[in-house]
């Protein structure tokens, strides 16, 4: 799947519907439920906070302290309220990468709903035995010098890349460094853009 | 359970393919799939442990080709049968029913008006720390021995990382037990540690150079190590 | 490669399911792929370690649900391309002229009478040991512990007895490597051993009592144990 | 698959036969190897030299102890050229098992064609590590001081079991012997039996 091919395999969608059905029925699912789904994902899916708040840290060294140490009050800050979150730094020591070997755990509230890759087996089974080569054949060459740390999410922790920030970039506002900063950036298979694509 | 779940180190798969402008779901039923398993566990039917474990026994097959909401529904389904929650000739029937009108809503098979939902006994889907004011065992820098253990039920020690040494990085505090919590054996909440891993520990001859990964593993996985 | 054809120990596939009164094959075409299994062999095609690595090769959802034949006909068609004994345009065409004719026998899409068979340059399917008078470097009685190691290759180290300590029970005499006969880098054949391992070794605290596992194991895939 | 349902999926027949074809076109595969394979098989699915050399095994006490020896040589008296074969020998203390976790390895040459069961995941995954409890599941209960030693083939060596002789077989001689002697009990999931069913 993925590619864009819509799933609609008769027997899928019929089981769904099937259970949709039930869980109206006996009152566990509201009607309105799967349209407050579909407005909330359809409009939040980017990783708006946890941009929002990587464009702040590189701006705002007490931000950055803050983001570092106490995730959840430095979330606070963008109307979300999350506690189970660790942010991992980038350095010129230390490449960060996020990965759950186990199922696909993401942090939903920060980045929006994981893109399919992240869910699927080749990287699932890869990221955490051969890192290296694996970015290398998503287009991030990771120096050999620099270590790579792989946060498997194994428990109810989420893990968040803080980048570092781009050279090129130090004229730039918190407001303009956002759009820079991708979702896979904070994953950690890609850097941050130093322009706007 | 050693199943196909655990992909950690797993070859075969191929390289990574990264979708190009993808839509945040891929047919309408997915996004059917995440409204109703949130009501699942808002509504307390299972916690994340039972659903993550009811995905883990699919077939294997199954599970490798399935997609993501695919697993969920399987999961989900297993749960809630076991549960008793649904039940599985109703399932049956009303699978028969949507197969013959394919257009039809999730409304159309309904015997009346859906019922208003019961007051949801949960308002955080992130609620798994608890302060039982337990001392945690090991200390950042400690070194521990993971277990080498075989369940054949729910755990969250991959099978990569099973009777291997690593170092305490941190606490996360103390977090629901999902090996109970996934059985009916209660939350038995214990500290949970960051513990770094060196690739060479895990991959032996096979690690790239200068490589660590990080795994959260609960107390009960870990012995003092030397 | 650590694929799922690495099968020891996994777990999820339910109970073992005996057929009553099974044919010798299933369906017609099984012949057909045991008997152009031996002729390859025996036309030195391939070899055995080649074949076990394209059948490896599969991919994992497939494997896992293909039967025995099937999986013997996808690895011969793999090993066939790649060493260009067979051309992928060739038998995509005569597949969609048996597709369009199912009823039509093998022969019918040949443009002449079939060639005589060129001379095998192989007579036994059996023919692995190799007198090469090396001397084993572990005798019976001796402690081992075997390599972590996870090549991208074949291997015929499973999984579960990686870094494992074993103790030797005999050796075999000296073999085939596959792990190098599988890739076209020579059969630099080495001491075969059977090795036994505690079970609690394999499987630590689930391991079943009073059990052990005896594998043959290659010279290079042991070190010495304490 | 399995389960005496013929796997007639059109595209494995029409990919089989398209090999086929090519092979024969190539002079690989000769004209009547097909008919030969399925004249041989068809024939000699059986145990037949496994139960015949047990059998013998169990009557002759230096044939037993060349058939631990020396297989190749045991196997000669019944016109068998084998020289990869090992027997093990069950005894009071000693359950043993043979399976392959890797692929599919059997001693075809004197236990026929392995059965489907042999080759299907469930076996392969579970004989190494819950061999009690896979053989008390197919009907074989062995008491908990008997050691289960499990071979598993992953090299060209192959492994069968010399089982141990049945109580109430006394009178018996070879001939009355080897229809006792299922596959089952060769491969170690089952025991011999004791009267002709």
């Amino acid at each position: 799947m993925g590619k864009n091919h819509p799933n609609v395999d008769p027997y899928i969608v019929s089981r769904v519907r099937a259970l949709e059905s039930l869980l109206l029925e006996k009152g566990i699912l509201a009607p309105d439920a799967v349209d407050r789904v579909i407005q909330r994902y359809e409009a939040d899916t980017g990783p708006m906070v946890g941009a929002r708040a990587v464009a702040k840290a590189w701006t705002d060294p007490d931000y950055r302290r803050l983001l570092l140490d106490d995730p959840k009050a430095a979330l606070g800050r963008f109307d979300l309220d999350y506690e189970m979150l660790m942010v991992v730094e980038n350095t010129e020591a230390v490449h960060n990468l996020v990965v759950c070997t186990l199922c696909s755990c993401y942090p939903w509230p920060v980045l929006g709903l994981p893109p399919t890759w992240y869910k699927m087996p080749a990287y699932r089974s890869r990221a955490v035995s051969e890192p290296r080569a694996i970015l290398q054949e998503m287009g991030l060459a990771v120096p050999a010098e620099r270590e790579i740390r792989v946060w498997d999410s194994s428990a109810e922790m989420r893990y968040m890349v803080l980048p570092r920030r781009p050279a090129g970039t130090e004229g730039l506002g918190e407001a303009e460094l956002v759009p820079l900063i991708s979702r896979d950036a904070l994953i950690g298979v890609a850097e941050p853009r130093a322009t706007a694509s | 359970m050693d199943g196909v779940h655990d992909l950690g180190g797993m070859q075969g798969f191929g390289p990574v393919e990264r979708e190009q402008n993808e839509p945040t779901f891929h047919a309408a039923w997915e996004a059917v799939v995440l409204a109703m398993q949130h009501a699942g566990r808002l509504g307390l039917l299972y916690n994340i442990d039972e659903f993550r474990h009811g995905i883990e026994r699919m077939a294997p097959a199954h599970y490798l080709r399935a997609t993501y909401y695919e697993k969920w529904l399987e999961g989900m389904i297993r749960v809630l049968l076991e549960k008793g929650a649904v039940g599985a000739e109703e399932l049956t029937a009303r699978q028969a029913f949507f197969e013959q009108k394919p257009d039809a809503p999730a409304t159309a098979a309904l015997p009346g008006p859906p019922r208003p939902r019961g007051s949801s006994r949960r308002t955080s889907l992130t609620d798994f720390i608890r302060e039982t004011g337990a001392t945690p065992r090991f200390g950042p820098g400690d070194a521990v021995l993971t277990r080498e253990m075989h369940p054949r039920g729910h755990t969250r020690l991959p099978r990569y990382a099973r009777g291997k040494r690593g170092v305490i990085h941190l606490c996360h505090g103390i977090h629901v037990f999902p090996d109970t919590n996934a059985h009916g054996q209660g939350e038995q909440a214990q500290p949970l540690y960051s513990v770094r891993f060196d690739a060479r520990e895990l991959w032996g001859e096979s690690a790239e150079r200068n490589q660590a990964v990080h795994i959260d593993l609960w107390e009960s996985y870990l012995l003092p190590g030397r």
